[in-house]
């Protein structure tokens, strides 16, 4: 039962989510949300008993992936909408 | 865990995970910044990856390890859950990292060119 | 007008995967109910304790019955750190422009100086044990690199030797291909496992497998350090 | 195909993988012609027996396109070891392995017998193809790039969903053991995963409505790069899907689901190919056109369907990267590439002209030439099977193919200089490279026995499923 509720209950943050990065213009937030997908899977696969799998996800998924994005990020703009170009410029030069 | 809530965990865990394949999509085609983009296809993979390994899962089964104890490997056996979508999906984690790592590159590379990462202003990548 | 289109596909897409999905039973075997189909999984499970002598059973499918897998995989890894370097490649190269992401208080140098050995020696744990426990060459490499890209960013002039990233590399990618090819003795096959099991939970049990998933181990943590080095050093600056 | 893995990981300078292709050129014919007379070869892997481990299979059928293929491959890398020696060693040396990592990638397509292996090299072709589509530093490689890496992505989530719905129903991932299995499935299941690998492998071989990537690919990659695309990857995309669709799958609606596909790239392609202005677009159009006629000759779903498609195939193997070559060299100092700067080639480059030339004559299917023969044998195994409006419909494709075809030629010989554009001479490998290729068609032209047993045999091979089955599971260890 608890079991149960704990499931539902990620599930329902994953796919809130997976619709924050998409909806979000501030593409490091989008990309923090990412990271929260991957979490929230590695815990997925502990509980559906893939160990392997969670360890993998785990730190792939969330270290690494999440890292090379956030250095994409940093090196290119940080705002989708580009029109806002101060906000961009404050970004990277701070 | 209960029986009677198991029935409706498989619509829960199938349903959120073909929901987060196409929110994945939906990203990947419509948006317009490069990066969203390459979101949209790692939340794609994610949300196969979790598909995969729900189907190998056994109701009341165990990790497919073998504990030190484990001697009775034949009666053990039945009750495991599948190991083989499990591997499949190390394999597949890794590869799409690999992928993802790729896009990222090729998103500097245009970045680099254009100064800009809106589809609409690079000109060839509309269709 | 697009959005339209898009969403519509998505619909359609969507209620054809779930509509096949829904009907495969979940939590239990939803195999072909019929005498005919004996799935492969019963015997990987079976032989993993009877002949490989090897715990994890996940561990022996990806070394041992799919090593083929595993061997496209790293290259695979290894690809994207060729492609990575081959896409980004200028013909001047800037020593030091490494992007900065933050600068880094005392406290956080120091704290990495300290958690740096501790993750490495976890990642080694992870997989020397590989074949024992929940882990092996991939999460143990994967552990290893976050190790590196915790001195990368906490250390500005910190840096890999990308000589001894590619001899690395290159070591562990010919130990996977000898043991392999060693495989052939007796007339057997590419990548059999050759060497006796052993006991059960032993350290030095499963023949070749702990052997293979160690250099799996040190090619992905090479691979995968690469990979971070390649990126941090790209400063995105615009060149027409 | 062992030693390939060995070599790969070695700081392979350019010398090489020519070496290795070399070899394994050498070895892939004589294993043709042993399995012509002994049967299939098929290698075990780990030392389990087959639907346990994963294993190779050599048959006629794909024996026929690994040696194609190798061929291909150890003439791009002729052709590119000196294309690339002006370059600094780092980019020549990632830009060979590379290559070798794509032809490697597109064997292991033709040979496994793993749906799941299959998936891990069609990965490994991926990740080799962006890289080298984004060889050259511009910025419309980086953008064709791009466009194929997300194609590439989505594909790749597609088959495995495939391979999923597969491997819940059966329990297994081995070919031969979901062929002799696949009766037992839901039809349901059955023509969900098909139609998932049909639009996953088909973004891969350029059918219609997925093959957004591949004209911007062709024209942005580096020359040597277009022809390996067009003479290699797409080959073994087209391998997986007709295996699916002979060999796994038992569905009868399959081919005329590969009629209609080809029918409509067919048609698509060529119209699209005469309203092109640059020449390496119109020659992509072209190559996805001939891979329309190649599922429509596959569709038919007749011994003689088989053997013209096999034949299709390997012509537009050998011209398309003659056309390739010899194209870029015409237009080689142009800034846009458009035809119009080949006006007048004839008299300042005649050889490569020349070869242009024939390429040209021979894919529109002139008799002397090799086109000929398999445009020929494509009309006879349709009107075998009555299908006259088929016939009717691809005449008329092929003038449409005549006069854009001919339009350039006629450009290059009875044009006038209209620019100041100078030609290029080839180096000698390109010499070599472009002349082997027009013996070659010479050669299928005049004498088309030379390779007709060879492709009897692999349309034979195709069509006996059962000893494919027979002989995979019952693969001991040797």
């Amino acid at each position: 039962m608890i079991a149960f509720i704990l499931i539902v209950l990620l599930l329902v943050l994953m796919l809130a989510a997976a619709v924050y990065a998409i909806v979000q213009k501030d593409l490091l937030y989008a990309v923090i949300a990412t990271g929260i997908i991957s979490l929230v899977l590695s815990i997925l696969f502990y509980m559906l008993q893939a160990p392997d799998v969670a360890l993998t996800e785990a730190a792939i998924g969330v270290a690494l992936t999440t890292i090379i994005f956030v250095i994409t990020i940093r090196n290119t703009v940080r705002m989708e909408d580009e029109s806002d170009r101060d906000k961009n410029i404050k970004s990277t030069t701070k | 865990m209960d029986s009677t809530y198991f029935q409706y965990l498989d619509y829960a865990i199938y349903g959120s995970s073909v929901l987060i394949i196409l929110i994945g999509l939906y990203g990947a085609l419509v948006k317009k910044s490069l990066l969203k983009v390459v979101i949209g296809l790692s939340i794609m993979e994610a949300g196969v990856n979790l598909l995969f390994v729900a189907l190998g899962y056994l109701k009341g089964g165990t990790a497919p390890i073998f504990s030190p104890k484990g001697i009775e490997m034949a009666d053990q056996g039945t009750k495991m859950v599948d190991p083989v979508p499990q591997a499949l999906v190390l394999t597949a984690i890794v590869i799409g990292f690999g992928v993802t790592a790729v896009a990222l590159s090729l998103v500097i590379r245009l970045w680099r060119h254009h100064h800009t990462l809106s589809i609409d202003q690079i000109k060839n990548l509309k269709w | 007008m697009k959005k339209v289109l898009v969403i519509l596909l998505l619909a359609v897409v969507g209620f054809y995967i779930s509509e096949t999905f829904f009907d495969i039973g979940f939590g239990n075997t939803h195999f072909v109910q019929n005498d005919q189909i004996k799935p492969v999984k019963d015997t990987y499970l079976q032989q993993t304790v009877q002949t490989l002598k090897v715990s994890n059973t996940v561990t022996s499918i990806v070394v041992n019955f799919r090593g083929f897998d595993t061997l496209g995989e790293v290259t695979v890894l290894f690809l994207s750190v060729t492609a990575l370097g081959s896409i980004l490649y200028k013909r001047r190269h800037h020593v030091g422009e490494r992007s900065v992401l933050f600068s880094a208080s005392s406290i956080v140098t120091s704290g990495s100086k300290l958690l740096f050995p501790a993750i490495v020696l976890l990642g080694t744990y992870v997989f020397i044990h590989g074949h024992l426990s929940p882990g092996g060459g991939f999460q143990g490499g994967v552990i290893i690199a976050t190790g590196f890209l915790l001195m990368l960013l906490a250390y500005e002039n910190y840096s890999v030797s990308h000589t001894n990233l590619a001899v690395i590399e290159s070591l562990a990618g010919i130990t996977f291909a000898g043991v392999g090819l060693l495989g052939f003795m007796n007339g057997g096959t590419f990548l059999q496992n050759f060497l006796p099991g052993g006991v059960l939970n032993d350290l030095f049990s499963g023949g070749v497998i702990p052997i293979i998933y160690i250099a799996v181990g040190f090619k992905v943590a090479a691979e995968l350090t690469g990979v971070i080095y390649t990126v941090l050093n790209e400063k995105g600056e615009y060149n027409g | 195909m062992i030693p390939l893995f060995g070599m790969v990981w070695k700081e392979s300078v350019r010398i090489v993988p020519g070496l290795v292709l070399a070899y394994l050129l050498i070895l892939a014919i004589n294993l043709l012609n042993y399995v012509t007379v002994n049967g299939p070869i098929v290698e075990v892997i780990a030392g389990w027996a087959p639907p346990f481990g994963i294993n190779l299979v050599f048959n006629a059928f794909s024996g026929f396109l690994t040696t194609l293929m190798v061929f291909m491959g150890l003439l791009v890398w002729l052709y590119s070891y000196r294309f690339k020696s002006n370059v600094e060693y780092e980019p020549a040396r990632k830009y060979f392995l590379l290559l070798m990592m794509l032809v490697t990638g597109s064997l292991g397509i033709v040979l496994t017998g793993d749906i799941f292996n299959m998936f891990v090299f069609i990965e490994i072709v991926g990740i080799s193809g962006y890289a080298l589509t984004a060889f050259y530093t511009g910025r419309d490689s980086a953008e064709a790039s791009f466009k194929y890496l997300m194609m590439g992505s989505i594909a790749s989530v597609l088959l495995l969903l495939a391979i999923m719905i597969i491997y819940s129903q059966l329990g297994t991932l081995n070919m031969a053991d979901i062929a002799s299995k696949i009766h037992l499935m839901d039809p349901k299941y059955k023509v969900a995963s098909f139609i998932l690998f049909v639009v996953a492998l088909g973004i891969e071989a350029e059918v219609f409505p997925l093959n957004g990537w591949a004209p911007d690919a062709y024209s942005e990659a580096p020359g040597p790069v277009g022809a390996a695309f067009s003479g290699i990857v797409v080959k073994a995309a087209v391998y997986a899907l007709i295996r699916y669709t002979y060999t796994i799958f038992d569905l009868s609606g399959a081919f005329d689901l590969l009629i209609m596909i080809g029918l409509i790239t067919l048609v698509i392609a060529e119209v699209a190919a005469i309203r092109q202005e640059k020449l390496k677009r119109m020659l992509a159009y072209s190559s996805i056109g001939q891979m329309g006629l190649v599922f429509v000759a596959f569709g038919i779903n007749t011994s003689a369907g088989v053997f013209a498609a096999l034949f299709i195939m390997l012509n537009h193997a050998i011209i398309k990267p003659l056309l390739f070559f010899s194209g870029s060299y015409l237009v080689y100092h142009s800034k846009k590439k458009f035809i119009a700067d080949v006006d007048g080639m004839g008299k300042l480059a005649p050889f490569t002209s020349i070869l242009f030339t024939l390429g040209a004559f021979s894919i529109v299917g002139l008799p002397p030439f090799a086109g000929f023969w398999s445009k020929l044998s494509f009309l006879v195994a349709a009107a075998n099977s009555n299908m006259i409006l088929i016939i009717a419909l691809i005449l008329v494709v092929s003038v449409v193919e005549i006069v854009y075809y001919m339009r350039v030629v006629n450009r290059i010989f009875f044009f006038k200089r209209s620019s100041s554009l100078l030609a290029r001479r080839p180096t000698p490998n390109a010499y070599i490279v472009m002349t082997v290729l027009g013996l070659a068609i010479l050669l299928i032209g005049f004498y088309p026995d030379s390779v007709s047993g060879y492709l009897h045999n692999a349309a034979n091979s195709l069509f006996d499923k059962s000893q494919y089955i027979h002989s995979v599971l019952t693969a001991t260890i040797q």
